[in-house]
């Protein structure tokens, strides 16, 4: 089965990890993960007010590139997730920046939301399934004690999301079952890591991150897997992380190493 | 020395208006329940708390929120907003706050020759991308 | 030609200061057969109401037209004078100038138009309007109680005490309702079981009630005085008439898996099984779901105890067809699902609970008999935190936007209940506002602050994190602007009332109308409280809306008194504008009659003389008595034979053509 | 744009008073429309309303009538599906309406100007806004002129 997909900036340079392993394993499961021609940044962050429409316009193409071809756009960063959901959604939505957004990029057909974007822990859940994703798991990650991170921008808004519960999630876990691992619950795995503001205000994120990680810890966790590489890099530069008592990596790299597709 | 001024409340004030109209959001719909701050991972970096800018917007008091700290602590998690019994997505208000601030020519909140110093070998793009996107127009 | 009579109320100021009532008057002179105008302050007084009638005797009036309020107002009252004063009242006709147009417009100018030109429609539709004179239909004494909560219970006493039969229909095997489950009641503090279950016995033991439990209304039909009922009796497995309620097949069942629904899930119960001890009929019911019997063929250890024999698992759901005067609705009302509240914890965690698991706990009949204890550990709490507005006042998809209206009151008792059984434990209560409108209820909630020492705090929680055996909760204190952490042991929510799920569907199936949040409507919020739009039908207890017990209790009397109002009649009149046929014109095609909701139409044969023979013909027939006057009927006519006497073709024309005048 | 948009229509509403009559069941729009009124809610008194017992007493008859003699728009407004005080009525109007739609279409009546929809007794504030919608778009349309009896003048 083919799909769209759109890597995003991060993915190609400092987060190379999570990109590298989810193609090895989409490959193992028989998805044909296509990458985008000539995708632009996504931006990042979704622009929240309602009179910004030059800032989502490069996701308006590759929204539109997916519908072109037919097929669902697949993402792997969370950011870049939120901000192909929501803009697509506002595609659908608002009659208003529709008629503004097609105005300005003249596409041969306007675009009005049609695509669906799913990202690849969607795709594992409800395309391929996690029943057969465990039958395809060729080293079973038997006695790894994983803490899920979600984040933010996988789960809310809930209602353009859709992904899971925003307040009790289970996808992660989920996954981490079936590839083997036993999958810690702690509840500080929704609350925010600070995100960008480890840019300016790095004492404010100190503090939320330090929160997230003793959570897991107390639970009993020894690694951490997260989904969006700021997340990522906000957990590895606390305090307790940099004392090694815990690491944290992508989802895709456990799922590669369970496929044992990880050196592929 | 304490100074305490009598402020007056405003409503309607054009600057209350706008913020409305760029956030899409109705501020009289809060009333003050709080859930926004008792739920806020960031508020530990926020000097006025969440259900306060909104009731300093309601008084048309916004000169001391475009002072504040709290508008650049927000880290837009949305957890406020997925939270909210009245459906305020305060996040939206924030950033109508933050932009009100960095559409003013010379008012970036980043200064761009600084960035390179900010920058350590680990941080994604990402990072710096959002960066830009928040605090420079 | 018509002599129509033209009467203004300026309704105080509430018309006269949008519609210019003198610009009116005067448009008013010059419409066709208008000879006599009008206006006054207060047209629904009875000094207003004395002009109408001395106007139509003075000056012969054949029609009449009052532009004031809404004809769902003052119609009647209309109708009444113009009777009083000879007329046949359905020659009067309402303009609604008020409601739709003054209240809903600011510009003086364009609302005087828009009255003087629903004033002319008015007239027009005067003209042609027919005297009308209404049927007679007989009554049956009977009444129809659906649900058998306090609601329904009282109002089914009070009917029977005025010596009218009343069938009380309780969905689950014991009537009792919610209140039943109730620990102790606010603003006194006395039990909840101490009294209802002496209500719930005179009503068992009242020989003009009859308690159809375990049973469900699955069709209604007909109209007021004549409503044709079916009753489901879901099959017990149990006879009632040899039960004696003695017990020993709950103590004997093995299968002892299910969750008490009376207990709110906090222990297990048999699957045969009465609800609770008090369960009025005290006679069990076998859960099919979870009875090994059932379920696999085997076992019968109920059967084999029964000292009586009363034990039948072949028993079937039954129909019965009853007849009632009158309906009243009292199907209650339930709590929200928390599990989309998930920074509660609610379904994670069993030290969070609801209100009404907190009433079990603190019952002394309840599942720790009384000893309020955290349910994870059975350790007794230190700390309790009470959450109020779980889903009320919420206007986001997950909650309901109203006030639940209870929950500050049974809060403030829950928090005192537990000063009172320990007072070393601390309670808290986060609250958004503090509502406390009712007799006593305001000095019951300081006490609670006051005596009792427990700590409110005007804020709410953003998350609780279980952290070790304690639950950590993060709040604010809006008013300080303080965030809190507190280690609780134990969390109560006050969680949302809702409708009952299935409330739209017993809507549909009384045609009566729900709200937005399918409460049951009434007739009007202020002044028809208990009545439904359906005549006959008649509302009582939180099925209409979130209240607290006296109000119930109040609402219930109250709905009594209207079915009483009914059952003592021996004829109702009835709406006379219903279809009739125009016999000449009928081609007898009968479309109409499959168009009938209330099968009204009927054919029948009539002789007609058509070129000079006599032929025998069929035609459609309206039967007056079922006839609600919809009107559907005249629309499906093809050659036009069927009209629909006060709201004719040529009425609603005429209002058309005035209209667009 | 929105904002754009409403200044335009409130030009246009100086040069063109359109009229729209209403059709409302008594139990539900009816209701409807008089609890906007208790509630104080505004829409323009271009709207006119005439009182049927239920949905399914409007006549297409009537409709026509109305766009024959100068209506600028009808509203034909009944109790939401399952709802209806007479159990079926609106099933009807809702077919039977779903088709006049098609035949005002084939003579040239644009959409925009007949309107069925469903308003509770609850909804002051749908009423209001229904009211207000079709007011909206039969501004931009301007005059109906394509079913006018040209010996009525208004």
């Amino acid at each position: 089965m083919n799909y769209s997909y759109y890597p995003g900036c991060t993915l190609k340079t400092k987060a190379q990890n999570l990109e590298k392993f989810a193609l090895h394993s989409a490959q193992a499961l028989g998805v044909n993960l296509v990458e985008q021609e000539e995708w632009q940044c996504c931006g990042a962050v979704y622009p929240l007010s309602t009179d910004e429409i030059a800032t989502k316009l490069a996701s308006v193409r590759s929204l539109a590139a997916a519908r072109d071809k037919g097929e669902s756009l697949v993402t792997l960063c969370a950011a870049c997730h939120q901000l192909m959901k929501r803009v697509n959604h506002d595609m659908q939505t608002k009659e208003d920046m529709r008629e503004k957004v097609n105005n300005y990029l003249q596409l041969d057909d306007n675009y009005q939301g049609e695509s669906k974007v799913i990202h690849y822990l969607e795709l594992l859940r409800d395309e391929i399934g996690f029943e057969t994703l465990a039958q395809k798991v060729k080293v079973p990650l038997k006695g790894r004690k994983v803490a899920a991170y979600y984040g933010c921008l996988l789960l809310r808004p809930k209602e353009i999301m859709n992904f899971d519960d925003p307040e009790r999630p289970t996808v992660l876990e989920d996954f981490l079952e079936s590839l083997g691992a036993s999958a810690i619950h702690y509840p500080y795995k929704t609350e925010c890591c600070g995100g960008y503001l480890s840019v300016d205000k790095e004492e404010v994120v100190e503090q939320m991150v330090d929160n997230i990680i003793r959570s897991a810890l107390e639970q009993g966790a020894e690694e951490i897997v997260t989904a969006c590489p700021l997340c990522k890099y906000n957990l590895e530069n606390s305090r307790l992380c940099s004392k090694g008592e815990i690491s944290i990596s992508y989802f895709t790299e456990l799922l590669a190493e369970a496929l044992d597709v990880k050196e592929a | 020395m304490v100074s305490r001024e009598k402020i007056t409340p405003d409503m309607a004030k054009k600057e209350v208006v706008r913020i409305c109209e760029i956030s899409d959001e109705n501020i009289v719909d809060c009333m003050q329940c709080g859930k926004c701050t008792a739920g806020c991972p960031a508020v530990h970096g926020m000097d006025i708390l969440p259900h306060q800018v909104i009731r300093l917007l309601q008084l048309g008091q916004i000169d001391q929120l475009l002072q504040s700290e709290a508008i650049w602590s927000c880290a837009a998690c949305f957890t406020c907003a997925s939270r909210c019994p009245r459906a305020v997505d305060i996040s939206k208000i924030m950033e109508a706050l933050r932009l009100t601030l960095v559409r003013v020519k010379g008012n970036n909140r980043l200064d761009i020759e600084k960035v390179p110093k900010l920058l350590d070998k680990n941080i994604p793009q990402q990072a710096i991308v959002s960066g830009f996107r928040k605090y420079v127009k | 030609m018509q002599r129509v009579g033209v009467f203004i109320c300026w309704c105080g100021t509430n018309i006269s200061s949008t519609v210019n009532i003198d610009e009116v008057v005067a448009a008013v002179k010059n419409m066709p057969g208008v000879v006599y105008s009008k206006d006054y302050q207060y047209m629904c007084s009875e000094v207003g109401q004395n002009l109408v009638k001395d106007a139509i005797k003075e000056h012969n009036l054949t029609r009449v037209v009052v532009a004031a309020c809404s004809p769902r107002m003052h119609e009647s009252t209309f109708r009444k004078a113009a009777k009083a004063a000879g007329l046949n009242p359905y020659l009067l006709e309402i303009a609604n100038i008020r409601e739709h147009c003054s209240w809903v417009h600011k510009d003086k100018k364009a609302a005087t138009q828009k009255a003087i030109s629903l004033t002319k429609a008015a007239v027009a539709k005067a003209i042609l309007n027919q005297p009308l004179i209404p049927g007679e239909v007989g009554v049956e004494q009977r009444a129809l109680v659906i649900g058998g909560g306090i609601a329904g219970i009282q109002t089914a006493l009070d009917i029977a005490d005025a010596g009218y039969e009343v069938d009380l229909v309780e969905k689950t095997p014991s009537i009792g309702g919610k209140m039943a489950q109730l620990d102790k009641t606010f603003p006194t503090l006395d039990c909840s079981a101490c009294i209802l279950t002496p209500k719930m016995v005179d009503a068992s033991m009242h020989d003009k009630i009859n308690i159809y439990s375990y049973s469900e209304v699955e069709e209604v039909n007909g109209f007021v005085g004549n409503f044709e009922v079916v009753i489901k009796q879901k099959a017990r497995s149990i006879d009632m008439e040899k039960c004696t309620g003695c017990g020993i097949c709950l103590a004997k069942c093995p299968a002892k898996t299910a969750l008490s629904e009376f207990e709110e899930g906090l222990s297990k119960r048999a699957a045969i099984y009465t609800p609770f001890p008090q369960a009025v009929p005290n006679v069990p019911v076998i859960d099919r779901e979870t009875c090994t019997k059932f379920r696999t063929g085997k076992c019968g250890v109920c059967a084999k105890v029964c000292p009586t024999g009363a034990i039948d698992y072949e028993q079937k759901d039954e129909r019965l067809n009853q007849k009632y005067g009158a309906i009243i609705v009292t199907t209650g009302y339930d709590l929200i699902n928390l599990d989309s509240f998930g920074e509660y914890q609610y379904a994670d965690h069993p030290d969070v609970i609801t209100g009404l698991e907190f009433e079990r706990l603190v019952n002394a009949a309840g599942p720790t008999a009384g000893k309020l204890v955290r349910p994870s550990d059975k350790k007794k709490p230190k700390k309790v935190v009470f959450i109020q507005c779980v889903g009320s006042r919420d206007k986001s998809e997950r909650g309901k936007s109203y006030c639940s209206k209870i929950c500050c009151m049974y809060t403030a008792k829950h928090a005192m209940l537990l000063r009172d059984k320990y007072p070393d434990c601390e309670a808290y209560v986060f609250y958004i506002d503090v509502r406390t409108a009712g007799k006593g209820f305001e000095e019951f909630q300081r006490r609670a602050v006051e005596n009792y020492g427990v700590n409110y705090i005007k804020g709410m929680v953003g998350k609780i994190f279980p952290t070790g055996d304690k639950l950590k909760v993060n709040g604010v204190d809006a008013l300080s602007g303080e965030v809190l952490e507190i280690d609780a042991d134990m969390v109560v929510l006050a969680s949302a009332t809702q409708a009952k799920p299935g409330a739209s569907d017993v809507g549909r199936m009384l045609s009566i109308s729900t709200d937005r949040d399918n409460f049951f409507t009434e007739a009007h919020p202020k002044l028809r409280p208990v009545e439904t739009h359906c005549a006959g039908i008649y509302l009582a207890g939180a099925c209409q809306g979130p209240k607290d017990i006296p109000e119930t209790v109040a609402q219930a009397s109250a709905a009594a008194a209207k079915a009483i109002g009914i059952l003592s009649k021996s004829k109702l009149v009835n709406n006379p504008c219903v279809s009739q046929v125009d016999e000449s014109v009928c081609s007898g095609c009968l479309a109409c009659t499959k168009m009938c909701p209330y099968e009204a139409i009927t054919e029948k044969m009539v002789e007609q003389k058509v070129h000079g023979k006599i032929r025998r013909r069929r035609v459609a027939e309206v039967n007056a008595a079922l006839c609600q006057g919809c009107g559907g009927c005249t629309v499906t006519c093809r050659p036009g034979a069927i009209d629909l006497k006060g709201f004719s073709n040529k009425q609603i024309l005429a209002e058309v053509d005035a209209i667009c005048q | 744009m929105s904002v754009i948009a409403n200044n335009a229509a409130v030009k246009n509403a100086q040069a063109f008073e359109p009229l729209i009559v209403a059709f409302c069941c008594n139990w539900c729009s009816y209701a409807g429309a008089d609890l906007a009124g208790t509630s104080r809610l505004n829409y323009p008194a271009n709207i006119k309303i005439i009182r049927v017992p239920c949905s399914c007493r409007v006549n297409a008859n009537f409709v026509l009538r109305a766009f024959q003699r100068g209506a600028d728009g009808v509203i034909i407004a009944g109790c939401h599906p399952g709802d209806c005080h007479y159990m079926t009525g609106n099933y009807y109007t809702r077919r039977r309406f779903s088709l006049l739609k098609n035949l005002l279409a084939y003579v040239g009546i644009e959409e925009a100007r007949f309107k069925v929809d469903w308003i509770s007794a609850s909804e002051g504030n749908k009423f209001a806004d229904v009211m207000n919608g079709v007011l909206e778009k039969v501004h931009k349309l301007g005059p109906n002129r394509k079913l006018r009896d040209s010996r009525w003048r208004r």
